[in-house]
């Protein structure tokens, strides 16, 4: 796995993965820890006409003055393109505009349903989590959405216990059933590799190992016998130039610290 | 036409406007201004039985919870943002003790918006699909009369108070707000009361030389609190920063029920007063959250 | 990252976004701020087949009524607001050449926020017992899944195109409005095409000092034009007062069609630029209607 | 009928007794015209905490700084308690903090309903009125509100062409019925009376004579046999105080002239 030794945390592997995931000019619904430096990244390097929209009621396409922790901080409203209510930022999710949003979880399943909000076992409440935010609403309602989370087993289940943030469902033809009227989860991110869905079964298919990785290594860390892609590659390293913003970006390693 | 101050003090103000068992809508910007001096003192005052409704609290939530004050959230997000889980949630909502109303940020929102407009439902596209419906009785699925589309309808919410915090107000409820607004503007119209605590009361003339930065209609207000630093740890633009440590210690501070008591004694049943809170943070603190960089908005002209 | 400029003429951004047939909404913020340059450029391209979306729309609608741009209007009311009835809106509608569909200012509040907001329609407790729902087939009745109550379902309107005047602007979309606000944020979000017409293109930089101000995402504006007095002859906040006379006057120049000809030779047609309307004006009717009394809005701090 | 011989014109006397139904503290919908004079000379004597709302978005408690023909006048907004969305007072009115609109109509009818929209004759469109702008949504959603129009016997006619503004319907129990949460018109100010209406059936009752009319003139100007209440007074006139606050806020008598 990706340590120090290489040049890089696996934090910000991950973190570079998901910005590469954004093109340049899109309209990204940027969400908490993570994502925020995703984002951030991707307008730094090939994106930099990225439109960030922020759930507080916050529209920026300028990195902000200074690292922020979190999408509250005060650098983050300073020079913002529009400071307004949470309402009006849902009603751009809401209406379509949103192309593509970032959301974590802590149980995913082979559909891409997120459960943040109830962990069970042996059928009863085992962990409260913190609920949905706004994860259920850019699950539903972006053109896209990408997930990012730690790859184990307990996490990657073959049903989750409970859908905060809707996936494929159980298949093709699920989400349109279900009156969702449009995206799905295009790619899920972990700390292992990087898994895409199948365009028609929907079902998710792992299509990039993290350096230091094998697929042996992933399948026995998911709960559920994990499809392989046709074309299995291995996730492009940071380059020097991600590496060098992402630690002008979080300059403590907060997020993205071994 | 001497209309009457609604200056008054904090511990007041949640005495006089928030009983035990009421609906407290709380934490209406999500991340910035959230009003932490108000929470405090309800749980000074050892309120019980409430109801706490937000998008996402942040910490606020947790320490009301843990303090024993709260039978319900109606939330769409209960945690502590930069550090994940909180504790006095989870081990309430694990033992049964609380009540949790599943809410996203979009249906919370339009709740406090069908509350605002006076209608006993908003229609939204999200919750299709998610198990919400199984832990929210305030969604149910609809169909549009004109497309036949389904839609999530959710239920109305009027709280019983909005505790609001600001920038600044006049001492009638006229009060000025920026920054990320959040789900305020609606959490004001849709609440009975209403509480704005602020870090300046300002005279009447400051407040109308802008109307357009009012938050809500001053004639609604009931009470108005001067609560310097009284969204501390959470940012207030024009005031001051995000106190980061503050939301990354707490995460030990409340991982057991035993630290959380004692973080509850020191900075919460031992502060009487806004000073005592300042003193306990310290100088240092303070300059270090203080604004170094300014930007002063552009003027605009209300004349005629 | 050097976005395009979205500076074009007026006649550009009519000619680019305002095809015939298009459905158009104008004077969102009621009485001010009307978009009257954008409106006479419509006709002096003379489209054709136009509907007119807006909730009261003072005179605007009924000269390009006059003029034989419209098909239908979308409105709550259609006027002039200091005289009363409007003349070439009621020649039309009479005569069975103008489709009319009536709406209330709360309904089309509704039907543009429902259009904002992504939702099909919006659930409103007004037009019950009214005989809109005779002549708006937007409006029906349902019941409310939660109460059993009795409501209207208004249906989302999404204009092609909005077209909205502002105080200034920046190249590329970003505008302050300030003043009452009417129905211009749910129009704008509503709509797939923005033209923000302004009476002064300022720097980005005015702009991002107050990012509350911002009347909608410079992201999603389409075109933007610098237009001097181009909201007269109603009043903009900060620049100029209503021309009492103009709408006074205007009652006996479109009593008839012939005087309306006349007068729309006159002040449109034979109108080539912003200079020439100022120069008709009269400069001593435009100082009456220069601002006399200031009134600075009280600065915020944007700062960290 | 009064005229200025009598020291003060028609339209003085009806804005004052538009304004008398004011109470102080009230929260007060404005409208157009009359209604916008008759709540600023409210504020003016008896009522100076009354709060005036404006379907505009706006809000504001005290006098504007200068005479105004109508709501959008910059003075209007100078100073005002709020300035917003018209979405956000149509909130206050149908959540129902609204106490008392003004509205005005062409043509009205026994059981208060107004039309505002369409004249007919002989089942053929005669004409084609302005429309309801906020009249519908005051008329459904104020605790109350009150009618304020010219007094002639084709405006007032036993069922009106067309409902812009429900008043009680048929008679008792109809708003009920039509899921109107509330409200319905209280009084009605014309040119030659002020009505109210019946608690019990609902219909239009004469109140009180303007002097120099007579009740048999009101019944000849009126569509139906106007019920008289039991008690039938003549309209207090304009006390010189509320003239000369009238005349300062219409100094050119656009309004108010003879």
């Amino acid at each position: 796995m990706a340590t120090d030794t290489a040049g890089y945390t696996l934090s910000e592997l991950m973190v570079t993965a998901a910005a590469r995931e954004i093109a340049d000019g899109e309209v990204v619904f940027v969400g908490m820890r993570l994502p925020l430096l995703g984002f951030l990244l991707a307008k730094r390097t090939h994106a930099p006409d990225a439109v960030g929209i922020y759930e507080l009621g916050i529209v920026r396409d300028s990195p902000a003055p200074e690292p922020i922790l979190t999408m509250g901080d005060l650098p983050n409203l300073f020079r913002a393109k529009w400071l307004s209510d949470t309402s009006d930022v849902m009603g751009l999710l809401q209406n379509g505009t949103v192309d593509v949003s970032f959301i974590g979880g802590a149980q995913v399943d082979r559909f891409g349903n997120l459960n943040t909000s109830y962990i069970m076992s042996s059928g009863k409440l085992a962990t409260r989590l913190p609920g949905s935010g706004g994860a259920c609403d850019l699950a539903g309602l972006s053109q896209r959405h990408i997930i990012i989370m730690a790859h184990e087993k307990h996490r990657f289940v073959p049903t989750v216990d409970y859908i905060t943030s809707p996936g494929y469902g159980n298949g093709a033809g699920w989400r349109e059933k279900s009156g969702l009227p449009r995206g799905g989860p295009s790619a899920v991110i972990t700390s292992r590799g990087i898994m895409k869905f199948d365009p028609v079964s929907k079902e998710m298919l792992l299509v990039s190992i993290h350096p230091g990785v094998t697929a042996r290594n992933i399948l026995d860390n998911t709960g559920w016998p994990l499809k392989i892609a046709d074309t299995l590659i291995k996730t492009p390293v940071p380059t020097e130039y991600e590496l060098k913003v992402l630690r002008e970006l979080d300059p403590e390693g907060y997020w993205t610290g071994s | 036409m001497a209309p009457a101050s609604k200056l008054m003090s904090l511990s007041e103000a949640i005495k006089r406007y928030v009983p035990d068992g009421a609906e407290v809508v709380m934490g209406t910007s999500l991340e910035t201004m959230i009003p932490f001096a108000a929470g405090h003192e309800i749980i000074r005052q050892r309120k019980k039985n409430l109801t706490l409704i937000g998008p996402i609290s942040d910490i606020l939530f947790d320490r009301l919870i843990g303090a024993g004050c709260v039978r319900k959230t109606r939330a769409a997000w209960v945690g502590n943002v930069i550090t994940g889980s909180s504790y006095n949630f989870r081990r309430a909502a694990e033992e049964g003790t609380l009540e949790t109303e599943d809410h996203s940020n979009l249906t919370i929102s339009m709740a406090l918006n069908a509350g605002a407009m006076g209608v006993p439902f908003m229609p939204a596209l999200t919750a299709l699909g998610s198990d919400l419906y199984k832990t929210n009785q305030s969604l149910k699925k609809i169909t549009c009369p004109f497309t036949g589309m389904m839609l999530t309808a959710v239920s109305a919410i009027n709280p019983a108070v909005a505790i609001i915090h600001v920038q600044r107000s006049d001492e009638f409820g006229n009060a000025h707000m920026w920054g990320n607004l959040g789900v305020t503007r609606e959490a004001c119209l849709a609440s009975r009361h209403i509480i704005i605590t602020a870090e300046e009361i300002v005279s009447p003339g400051a407040i109308e030389s802008d109307p357009n930065r009012v938050i809500t209609p001053g004639f609604r207000v009931d009470a108005v609190v001067h609560a310097s630093w009284g969204a501390h740890p959470s940012p207030v633009p024009g005031y001051y920063n995000r106190d980061h440590n503050a939301f990354i210690e707490y995460r030990n501070e409340s991982k057991t029920s035993e630290a959380f008591e004692k973080w509850l004694r020191l900075w919460v049943d031992n502060v009487k007063s806004s000073d005592d809170y300042l003193r306990l943070l310290g100088k240092e603190r303070i300059i270090k959250l203080e604004l170094k960089n300014h930007l002063l908005s552009e003027p605009v002209d209300y004349g005629y």
